[in-house]
């Protein structure tokens, strides 16, 4: 967006060392992920994992895909997205999170 | 930017008639594939809205599971990923640049990757397919420390399904990545592609990152949910 | 049944009353809204038709309409929201010292089985003036346990334990329908719901028997080896049963889970599911060796530990602080 | 005047061209349109036939007409191939590719090849299906509740499931068309505060197809690949949960059918602006409530499983969000009743009919509060309460809607009117019809008849038999539409590019329009139904 002039439809060009730092970046988060792996964090292992993962998925997204370099609404279709899931997710979750409360708690 | 006459002709033959100019016509395919993107993730959301539900349930089941995994060929598996997107990126960016050649050097590259992609994933496959790891009724599951018995081995089946079912589905993804870049390749050859008119090659980009961005997540959920104890 | 041309079915249980009430009110409240509605549209159609009213007024809009038939809908939907899950959150919940019947629903029939051993099959036998409440499973795919004129409905599913109850106060014969598609016949699902009165009961249920479900449950669990691991005292390799039934367990994860029916059901099937906490896991699966009415008749003899055990806690001098705890 | 423009005939998208091919490969919205129109007709009566042989088995408590294996086809394949084959592209499909790109000052979607891939989806999709029906058919119900699909029918479920799956990909592009469209193809002018209602519902029910459509797509492939392989995902004797199924199967199902009654309102706000000749009252809160629909639609679906053994909590969660997706809906009804006041409104066929829709709709709507009601709803689910009220919302609702703007827009598709009278009397019919065969239900329902029963106890005879007789009222006011407008195609009067004369893009270009829709393009300088500087009407029809 920040370079993106209205008129021009020749899509922005990013430096191609951006590229090679985000490869680099990618390269190293998942060297770590695998030996975070391997450390003892109980609960906290998943947690890693994931924020490593979505940590290279976001620089995939903003970097690789032009996330960006685009107009708003495609940002917007990119939260969409994320916020759909969740729904999916955690309505889905609410059932089967609370499933074994409901018998003999507070009676 | 200086465009030679014979650019302008394809640009001309490369805008659709009901599309008022290039740039009406590049924004609404870009933001097209991006609807389409969001459909896709919603695709694999229904898988791993499952996983989620099971591994909740029945974590012991999934840790066992996850252990049968190889993690070095699922991390080289997730490092060549990352490779091709890199490649792939550059490529749309000398698609960008107007150089075709290296486009297509690039391109070439990234279905290498794919290809060594597919590879390793068919190795793994092998190995538990000969194992007895596919669900279905020649599933037999064992943990293979006889000090430690399968504890759960329905539910691990469970866990199987899913992975075959999200890895599978991944890899459908990349053979028609890999189909659709050899078209890149192929159309670019023919100097289908102008810095004005790349369209299909950004998109196909998109794509392919988008395959990529789903085995960043799939490469921790599935190999590396636990590895401290046998179950 | 009713004569004539009934609107509603008969009202047999306590629930039914409460769930007409609010069907009432929500009728009264459509009825309204939909008659508000076409009596408008009417009024308006033909005060301002073509002929009558040639030129339309333009109006844009108005703010306060629009917050009055967004809020004022959104008002009464909360009064009802509120009725309705007060209503549920009886039928969820048995109240304590329901009697029990266990349920095994098949394609295409109900098998009930009562806590002193008798059975029952497309036939319920209650008592008018007892809580009943219903433990079901089923053998093949989901069924669904529904009594109209108690007005309660719950799916039965295979692979775990459901429950609904309700309270007869009105004698006699009931329809009871599957209401959930499950193949072939399931319009032949159906069965009697017979409410007696106690005395009667006592007479019908006094028949003959082997022994109740808890004894069946007891030379089960010794049949199976249950025993020489849960042992009723401390030394066992399995966890003591007794008086864990409804109260929390803390597993080898971490977790706390509550040792209800389906928890109990699912450490038999699957031991390595759910590890209590300082055991290890090396408990064989009984999976395909325990057929439904056989489990229901261990869950029920596990059931019973607790309550010889909160039976004794009743007596005078004998303390049950330490349970508590 | 009208009459005058028609005596040379011009070129136009029907008859450009007339080779089979010119329409096989035809990448052009209206020829789509039309191709749609044709199949969905087709699938509409297959569907029909079924319907009229389930209430004709229900005429009498035994099962005695067919046998209840047959029975079990009979509602299962009913219930498919009316919500995927039928009411989910009714309006979208054949309306919505008509007109979107007509309104919104464009020569045509987005991606008119995608477009065209999506039609023969749709044909693939529904071959592959109808293959599975003659072939032996499905009894699954059309819910493909689990383990009895993966494991206990012996029918074809997997062609079944595998024809919807590539239906949805047709329904996904459609959606996706419809979207790109709308943000993308506006004719200059045409801003969002000056769409017409029906893109803005239209855009809200495409949401809805491609961020729900996935999740049945893969879930449908799931229990084709648990038959297929015996793995156990959703099978409780292998260790699953049959309610992920569900629930994955509500996350579309609830939110689809809101794709098929949204575009149904917006053809609505059309038609009652249309014939009051004012402006719709309140149309940002009518746009907004679209959206509102679409996206609280997604937060509601395990209402359908109040009793299905969810835990209670998670059921409350999931009632009370049912109860705020009714306000929207409440919203749109009090909006189209106001706009009558003070209009100047004439009882013209798609009048008729958007008047059935709202008392329908309304009705509808209410009883879906009774089943957001927990209690209540353990009393009436799966029960014919529900069936009448699902029937209320799509038959009542869609399918009036949908008949409504097809004789609304018929001249602009086709160039002809429709004999009034007879339309008129069809409206009529399909009105008392609809109403006869499902209120009883309601009753019936709350009596506590269970759904898909191939044999009821006696008492409930004398409420099915009003049901039936009612049932073929509706049909005859079903057949004479097909009748007549067939007949129009020839013998109808000449329409002329304004028949109502009408305010909006698609009113501005002849009828039927030509292939590239408008000779220039439009540049919108007025409100959405700006009726207030539109010629008074006596000047252009009169009957």
């Amino acid at each position: 967006m920040a370079n993106h002039s209205e008129h021009d439809y020749v899509g922005h060009i990013i430096p191609s060392k951006i590229y090679y730092v985000i490869w680099a970046i990618l390269m190293i988060g998942t060297a770590i992920t695998v030996f975070a792996a391997t450390l003892e964090l109980g609960i906290f292992n998943i947690v890693v994992a994931l924020l490593i993962a979505t940590f290279k998925g976001t620089l995939v997204v903003l970097f690789f895909m032009h996330l960006r370099y685009s107009t708003k609404l495609t940002m917007v279709t990119v939260i969409a997205s994320i916020f759909w899931l969740f729904i999916l997710f955690s309505l889905t979750m609410t059932d089967y999170i609370t499933r074994a409360w409901s018998t003999y708690t507070g009676r | 930017m200086a465009t030679s006459e014979v650019e302008i002709q394809v640009a001309e033959r490369a805008l659709q008639h009901h599309f008022a100019d290039m740039e009406q016509q590049k924004e609404t395919s870009t933001f097209g594939m991006w609807m389409f993107l969001l459909t896709e993730i919603m695709f694999f959301g229904g898988l791993f809205c499952a996983y989620l539900v099971y591994r909740s349930s029945y974590y012991h089941a999934f840790v066992e599971g996850s252990q049968k995994m190889n993690i070095w060929l699922g991390a080289t598996n997730t490092a060549v990923l990352i490779c091709s997107s890199l490649t792939m990126a550059l490529g749309v960016r000398a698609a960008q640049m107007a150089k075709p050649k290296l486009m297509i050097v690039l391109l070439l590259i990234t279905i290498l990757f794919g290809l060594g992609f597919l590879g390793i994933k068919a190795v793994e496959y092998h190995e538990h397919w000969t194992n007895h790891e596919f669900p279905g009724p020649n599933f037999h599951f064992q943990t293979g420390d006889p000090e430690h018995p399968a504890s759960d081995p329905q539910h691990t089946e469970i866990y199987f399904s899913l992975y075959w079912a999200m890895t599978g589905l991944h890899a459908l993804h990349m053979v028609i990545g890999v189909g659709l870049v050899s078209w890149i390749v192929i159309v670019g050859a023919m100097g289908a592609f102008t810095p004005e008119y790349y369209n299909p090659v950004e998109n196909v980009g998109l794509y392919w990152h988008f395959v990529d961005l789903v085995w960043i997540y799939l490469f921790p959920l599935l190999y590396l949910i636990s590895h401290k104890h046998g179950g | 049944m009713l004569k004539n041309f009934p609107l509603f079915p008969e009202r047999a249980s306590a629930m039914a009353w409460q769930v007409d009430g609010l069907y009432f009110l929500l009728v009264a409240v459509s009825a309204f809204f939909t008659l508000l509605i076409f009596a408008l549209i009417l009024f308006l159609a033909i005060k301002y038709r073509r002929s009558a009213h040639p030129y339309p007024e333009q109006i844009e809009g108005s703010l306060p309409l629009e917050l009055a038939w967004t809020l004022i809908p959104l008002g009464i939907c909360m009064v009802f929201f509120a009725w309705g899950s007060l209503i549920f959150f009886q039928e969820a919940r048995p109240p304590k010292g329901a009697m029990e019947v266990y349920a095994v629903a098949k394609q295409w029939m109900w098998k009930f089985e009562y806590e002193g051993g008798q059975r029952d099959i497309n036939q319920l036998h209650v008592p008018v003036g007892r809580d009943v409440k219903m433990i079901m499973s089923s053998q093949d795919v989901i069924h669904s346990f529904y009594v109209p004129a108690f007005r309660i409905k719950a799916d039965v599913l295979p692979g775990r334990y459901t429950q609904t109850w309700f309270h007869p106060t009105k004698a006699g014969t009931y329809h009871l329908f599957c209401a959930e598609y499950c193949g072939t016949d399931h319009s032949g699902m159906i069965g009697q719901v017979i409410v007696m009165q106690p005395a009667e009961y006592q007479a019908w249920m006094s028949g003959g028997t082997t022994g109740s479900l808890a004894e069946n449950g007891e030379q089960l669990f010794t049949q199976l080896g249950c025993a020489t691991c849960h042992r009723f005292d401390t030394q066992g390799r399995g966890p003591n049963l007794i008086g864990i039934f409804g109260k929390p367990v803390l597993l080898d994860d971490g977790r706390t889970v509550t040792a209800d029916e389906n928890y109990i059901r699912e450490s038999i099937l699957i031991p390595g599911a759910k590890i209590v906490s300082g055991f290890k896991p090396i408990m064989p699966t009984f999976q395909g060796q325990v057929s439904e009415e056989n489990l229901m008749a261990l869950v029920a003899y596990i059931k019973s530990l607790s309550q010889q055990k909160g039976a004794a806690g009743n007596q005078p001098g004998a303390s049950d602080t330490s349970s508590a705890k | 005047m009208a009459t005058a423009v028609q005596t040379v005939e011009r070129e136009n998208y029907l008859n450009s061209n007339y080779g089979i091919k010119s329409w096989l490969l035809t990448t052009d919205h209206k020829r789509i349109a039309i191709l749609y129109l044709i199949s969905i007709t087709a699938m509409f009566w297959i569907g029909g036939f079924f319907a009229m042989m389930i209430r004709l088995e229900l005429l009498t408590p035994a099962g005695d007409l067919v046998s209840s294996d047959t029975y079990n086809k009979l509602f299962t394949m009913h219930g498919i191939i009316m919500v995927f084959f039928f009411l989910i592209p009714s309006v979208p499909a054949v309306l919505g590719n008509f007109l979107i790109p007509l309104m919104v000052g464009a020569k045509d979607l987005a991606f008119p090849r995608v477009n065209l891939l999506s039609w023969y989806l749709y044909i693939i999709g529904g071959t592959t299906a109808l293959v599975a029906m003659i072939t032996g058919g499905v009894d699954t119900g059309w819910t493909f509740y689990t383990p009895f699909s993966t494991t206990y029918s012996n029918t074809h479920v997997i062609g079944a499931a595998v024809g919807i799956f590539i239906t949805g990909f047709s329904s996904i592009l459609t959606g996706l068309n419809f979207i790109v469209t709308i943000h993308r193809m506006r004719a200059p002018g045409m801003t969002w505060r000056r769409l017409p209602l029906f893109c803005w519902s239209n855009y809200a029910a495409a949401l809805i197809m491609i961020l729900g459509t996935p999740v049945i797509a893969i879930t449908l492939l799931l229990v084709a690949f648990e038959r297929a392989f015996h793995i156990g995902v959703f099978n409780p004797a292998l260790g699953g949960d049959p309610l992920l199924f569900q629930h994955l199967f509500w996350f579309y199902s609830h939110p689809a059918v809101y794709i098929m009654i949204l575009p149904g309102m917006g053809v609505i706000s059309e038609i009652i602006a249309c014939f009051s000749r004012k402006r719709v009252f309140g149309y940002e809160f009518v746009a907004l409530a679209s959206i509102a629909i679409a996206v609280l639609g997604f937060l509601v679906w395990a209402h359908h499983m109040f009793v299905a053994g969810i835990s209670v909590y998670a059921a409350l969660v999931f009632s009370l969000l049912s109860y705020l997706v009714a306000i929207p809906s409440a919203v749109k009804v009090f909006n189209w009743t106001a706009t009558l006041y003070k209009g100047s409104i004439r009882f013209e066929t798609p009048m008729l009919y958007a008047f059935g829709f709202i008392g329908l709709f309304t009705i509808g709507g209410l009883t879906g509060v009774f089943l957001a009601s927990l209690g209540l709803d353990v009393h009436v689910t799966d029960t014919y309460f529900v069936v009448a009220h699902f029937h209320y919302v799509m038959v009542g609702g869609m399918v009036m809607a949908y008949m409504a703007g097809l004789h609304f827009w018929w001249p602009k598709m086709t160039g002809r009117m429709y004999p009034e009278g007879w339309a008129k009397l069809s409206a009529l019919l399909v009105f008392v019809g609809f109403n006869t065969t499902f209120f009883p239900q309601f009753i019936l329902g709350y009596m506590g008849s269970p759904r898909r029963y191939h044999a009821y106890p006696p008492e409930f005879q004398v409420l099915n038999v009003l049901s039936t007789a009612g049932a073929s009222i509706l049909a005859v006011g079903y057949v004479l539409p097909m009748i007549y407008f067939l007949w129009s195609l020839r013998y109808g009067e000449p329409a002329g590019p304004n028949p109502y004369n009408a305010v909006g893009l698609e009113w501005m270009t002849p009828s039927p329009p030509p292939t590239h829709n408008f000779d220039e393009t439009p540049v919108v300088t007025w409100e959405a139904y700006d009726y207030e500087h539109q010629p008074q009407e006596e000047v252009t029809v009169g009957h």
